[in-house]
């Protein structure tokens, strides 16, 4: 089991929701961010109030998926949230103890494999 | 708005038509604010600011030029296809009567003014969210000038389409067609969104579009009512169709939500509102309550369907400004020549027996549709000979508030940093 | 708004009276709008829109049945009861002044219809987020016909609450009392929320219910101010009595905040300026500034009590229709009775020795809360045979936005994707 | 707005003229509301409730002490300093015309009313989101009665400054600079913002700063319009010049923004707006059209380039009132000394040939300014003597809405638990 | 010490608190996020413009807790937050290596243990 | 590779970033959050309903850094956002597995240092 997690740009979005799709992962949970790294700092205006913005509006992703998907799902990613341009972000690949399915109470692999809701548990 | 050439003898003021016309003219000026809150809420949050200063600057802009020559242009004595310089800064306009009714010169000059303004923030909604600020102001300072005022004059100005007997009470032509016509090429010529047609493009705030649209409806009642230029039966008539044409739009509107996609959408209510304010204008002042009924239901139509459709071609009218304002309006200026009626104050239309009307109307439509489209294209040509029209792609991106304003609407001031100052 | 048979000859316009009639039309107009901001403000993001549209979707609903026959049945020729079908699709109702007064037959019709338009969308306030759009919008259009236009003929069109000298200047009885009592029928009728009273259910964006407010406030000078048919002294008096009598209530409404919760709230400070203006509105043309102050700060009470009490209770009248707008129109109808003085246009009240005024009072009071619950309990229970009035629990819990239109208030169009055309 | 004493008999009323100062009444009654939003875009959101209180409660205290006694010291009879008590509790303002008009005395005294309230609203922007709301109520209430209503007096009331010639259409010394003086005033003895010149304060809503320029606009044509007190020609010009001056403040603030900063941005825009509403109400209906645009334009100049360097000053004028009424009034006060002209309704100014105008003025706006400034001072150090003005820092950083409402402007309920009854 | 991140229905919210507190849960952290899952698509239209929308409002519970407490508040959350249908959520545990509580600088155990404001540190 | 996650106060955000910009961090991601601790609750009243709230607003920060930098990011953290009220938050430092960087795909330590744009890969 492992939780993915990705810093990526907004606009990238609905193409890393594609990719992730084709790469057959089922679930996912997002999260609007704003990050800072190596882009160039926006400044602001208002009256005579100047400000310099460092922090752009990112899009978070958080995937738990179990060991044999981790290399598609990352590889995914990297692909379809490339622009080449300073800003694309990171993905981070943490080790999870374990994972319940709240639904069901089912642990683990069970828990991430998807399921049709009237199934058998 | 029944057009007049200067009259001799000063007319004296009636104080009940001039507080009407007061009170009219600040109804118009509301709805160009009220405007940039509906096309607002239409687009991205990143874009926001943007689209309200398109509206917003019109105030100033077109203010600018209809004072300086664009009043004159169409109002001033000259010929039957424009006025001379003769008020050219409002020379010569004074707070007397005249051939227009009993109400100050100038007060008649700034409620026609009004009509400018809106007129040219309307065509705004078709390049939203790419067009560079610089030159949008440009296009609407002299488009003002150049289309506006010309076709103003046809038809109100004692113009060649006044004389030939079209009927246009408060601007289906001159104001919706016009605009309309001129947000399409707009449209062609800016070129669509970079991600028009792959992305879904959302509201960001459904809310701000019913806002906008309260507001409209409440400003158009002077932009009809105070198109009698008097407190009279015929405002009366003007304001109340006004309020039962839309009624009919949106009833139809809703009705054809609910059959066709099962939902009744805000944003559907909203568009349908303003859809019957269009097609109303032309005929408020003409037509029975009856047949303002049956002309907002009417109107729905073809504006329904054509939005529904616009989003799988490959025009980027991005707020729907011809669906809306064309369609509705050549709808509302096509339907004067079949429902207007003498016994409400205007001619007969071909209900009633006189179906000349209605290819006079028709005459009027193409008339200002073809003019519009071709200066239109000219002053938009001419001004990116000199300035690109838009950003590149990458900063359309990151949204024009940020990279044409510098601002963001909505913001908490996380991580920003005061810089010192210069 | 004093009551009117048909008169005889036709009388002149005066454009004076026709001017303010035709703004405060507008006024009243916009009222509608502002309420569901108002309304929206205070109920969860989820029900954003659909909160908005069942204000917005009443100038639709109610005018088309306003023009068909409500205006009839209130005003046309008829008995002390109901008017006839004279004025069925303002048959008949031309631009000619009339017994209501120098101003267009058509614009009076307007004018009423924009408190028919209201009415009914207050009501909503006791329904939101949780009664389904279809059978709120048939509600509403029969109520319109079978509620509103009643009562308006037994206090305003000659009918008998009227010929028994029961004062209501603008509508405590005819629009506030009968939308509240009605709001609170169908609040038992359709049922609580699913979450009422267990979980928080708090305003979103009270910054939009002070902007209701404010727009609230702006109409309503049209609404009791335009009352007077004319822009004379009794006009000038109810808009002034418009101006003071909220602003004591909302002084109050401060002072009791300040006292018991140690908080001026500014929902709290809306709801004041709201109770206040219910207050004033069947005595604004009747009493003296002075009298107008006490009553409005005596309004403030009862409604500030029940207001605290109510979420206590199982009735979910989720906006408090029936402690603002009933408490307030039965504190300002009695009040009238008491108040009231012949020198300021009104008959004498009980402080000024009639103290059988108060006793009509009651009556018109109880009349039409008696009449507006029972039909009302008719009306929603004769619908629901046919339909069911609210949506699965689970349903509710995602919004109605989402559930009834297919729309969100406010979104990013995060992971939203196209839907290739049909 | 021209002073007058009570005259002798009553003047019979005009509709017209009545039907315009009710409207004018009512948009001015608008700008109070709208200027909450206009301040409350422009603050933080934990501050936006309290912002917006700080204008809406104006509409009750302020109406109550202005009803209670600010009236009449301002236009009661009395001496060229202070009116009597004569219209304490509007005693003996009843509905007939007289000196100020063919209109209702009460409806002169609501008209009057309507500035006192937005002028106390205006002080706010220099106290925001640190100012406690009590002593703010406690200072507007006061403030209202020893400040405006004698400046009232002296200016418009038959005071000394009016009889001296001094010229002041609708308030730049009344209204605007006393304002702004007091503001600056309150901003020293209240002190800054606890992060003022180190944090970032940026905005939380730009929409909602042009929501309330929109309104203002609109509002302000019953401010200048409605001055003239009827529906005549001075009236159609100082609302048409309310029209021409911002316009030409629009676009030279837009052209200053593109040149030194290299953005039009959307505050700046707004604020341009203001400033040129400000400017042009002291000359509104003394000034052609033509010199309305060019007033319009210079005022831009000194307001733009102090708003640019105030939050390098260590004055926390938080929303730039100085800079915008203050600088905006003076401007707008001396510039009527140069533009005015007899044939448009004022007396001749320096440019035609009466430079001595222009010495008024100067008169004019030391002495109101001089005596703001002290009795402010004055009031708010006898407040402070009674209770804090401000909060601890540790609050001021958890935002007012919610230390001293008990509310948040925004929420979604998250985490919330119903607290059982008391 | 143990990361909980949970994602759940946001209308369980107040429910899934009350479970917490009863659990002796006293610190966390809470975030609005969107999922997606095995829940059916919604369909949304403005004007002419028809998107399917297939992420769902969520809340996201982040929670910091020493081993012996891991057990009982997952249970916590699978119990208060279940409906039993679908897109009920999952929960997720991961290893920490070590906690900070900033206002005092404690570490590990100490850092997530509540603790009067004027107790001696 | 570790992911360090501070929750901080909001308004001591800027603090941080200047003590986490001398400590040499370049990325990081940040995202506003609501968080209960041993803070005292809100009273909200609303006309008569009033409701405690036991969040209060924080700021979530998230910072994928390299070994030898964790310790000097958690002191920076540790240091700036402190006041010493209750409700100054903790920090988390989580293991990593991996860290990627979407714009060129490196891996690691690599994706993390900061790097010209027009650098050579
Ligand atoms: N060390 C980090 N920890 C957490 N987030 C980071 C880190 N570095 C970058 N990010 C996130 O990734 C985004 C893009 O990173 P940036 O360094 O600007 O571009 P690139 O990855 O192309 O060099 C940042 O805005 C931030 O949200
Ligand atoms: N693999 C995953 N990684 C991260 N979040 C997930 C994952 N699977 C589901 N979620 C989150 O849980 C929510 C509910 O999951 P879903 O699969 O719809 O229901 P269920 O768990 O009942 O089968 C989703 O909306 C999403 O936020
Ligand atoms: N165990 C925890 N897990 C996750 N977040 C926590 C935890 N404990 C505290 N927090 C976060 O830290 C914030 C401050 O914690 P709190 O206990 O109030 O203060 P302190 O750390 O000063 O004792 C909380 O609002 C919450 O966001």
């Amino acid at each position: 089991m492992k939780l993915i997690i990705a810093i990526i740009r907004s606009e990238r979005l609905n193409e890393v929701l594609e990719a992730l799709y084709r790469a057959e992962v089922r679930g996912l949970t997002i999260s609007p961010v704003r990050g800072h790294g190596g882009e160039v700092e926006q400044v602001e205006t208002y009256r005579g109030t100047r400000v310099k913005v460092g922090l752009q509006d990112k899009m978070r992703l958080e995937i738990g998926v179990s060991e044999p998907f981790v290399e598609a799902t990352v590889n995914a990613i990297l692909e379809s949230a490339r622009t080449g341009e300073v800003g694309d972000g990171k993905v981070f690949v943490l080790p999870v103890e374990s994972v319940y399915r709240i639904r069901t109470g089912e642990r683990d692999e069970a828990a991430v494999t998807p399921q049709a809701p009237g199934a058998p548990v | 708005m029944i057009l007049q050439a200067d009259a001799g003898g000063a007319v004296p003021i009636s104080a009940g038509d001039t507080a009407w016309l007061l009170v009219s003219t600040a109804l118009v000026l509301l709805m160009t604010p009220a405007l940039g809150f509906f096309y607002g809420g239409l687009v991205r949050s990143k874009n926001m600011l943007n689209t309200l200063m398109m509206s917003f600057a019109s105030l100033g802009v077109v203010t600018v030029a209809w004072a300086a020559i664009g009043f004159s242009l169409a109002f001033a004595p000259g010929n039957a296809w424009l006025g001379g310089a003769g008020h050219a800064f409002l020379v010569g306009v004074g707070v007397e009567g005249g051939a227009w009714g009993p109400t100050p010169h100038l007060l008649y000059a700034a409620y026609q003014g009004s009509f400018a303004i809106i007129t040219a923030a309307l065509i705004s909604g078709a390049v939203v969210e790419r067009m560079r600020f610089g030159p949008y102001l440009s296009f609407i300072f002299l488009w003002s000038i150049a289309v506006y005022a010309p076709v103003a004059r046809w038809v109100w100005g004692g113009g060649w389409l006044g004389t030939l007997g079209a009927l246009d009470f408060a601007g289906g032509t001159v104001v919706h067609i016009n605009a309309a016509v001129a947000a399409v090429v707009a449209a062609l010529v800016v070129g669509s969104r970079r991600d028009y047609g792959r992305a879904a493009l959302l509201p960001h705030n459904v809310s701000f579009v019913l806002l906008g649209t309260g507001l409209l409806w409440f400003g158009w009642f002077g932009f009809n009512g105070g198109s009698a230029l008097a407190a009279n039966g015929t405002a009366a008539l003007a304001f109340v169709n006004t309020l039962l044409a839309p009624a009919a739009t949106l009833v139809c509107w809703m009705l054809l939500d609910a059959f066709r996609e099962r939902n009744i959408t805000a944003v559907g209510a909203a568009t349908g509102i303003v859809v019957g304010l269009v097609g109303i204008t032309p005929a408020a002042g003409f037509v029975s309550p009856a047949s303002a009924m049956a002309l907002g239901a009417l109107v729905a139509f073809p504006s329904y369907f054509a939005i529904l459709h616009r989003p799988r071609t490959r025009l980027d009218d991005s707020l729907d400004v011809f669906a809306a304002h064309g369609l509705g309006g050549i709808t509302g200026a096509l339907l004067v020549g079949v429902f207007a009626e003498k016994a409400w104050g205007g001619k007969e239309g071909l209900l009633f027996g006189n179906p000349g009307q209605l290819w006079t109307q028709a005459v009027a439509v193409v008339a200002s549709a073809a003019y519009s489209a071709l200066a239109t294209w000219l002053l938009l040509k001419l001004i990116s000979l000199v300035t690109p029209l838009r950003r590149p792609d990458h900063e359309e991106a990151r949204g024009l508030d940020l990279v044409q304003h510098g601002e963001e609407a909505y913001t908490r001031g996380e991580g920003a940093v005061l810089v010192q100052p210069r």
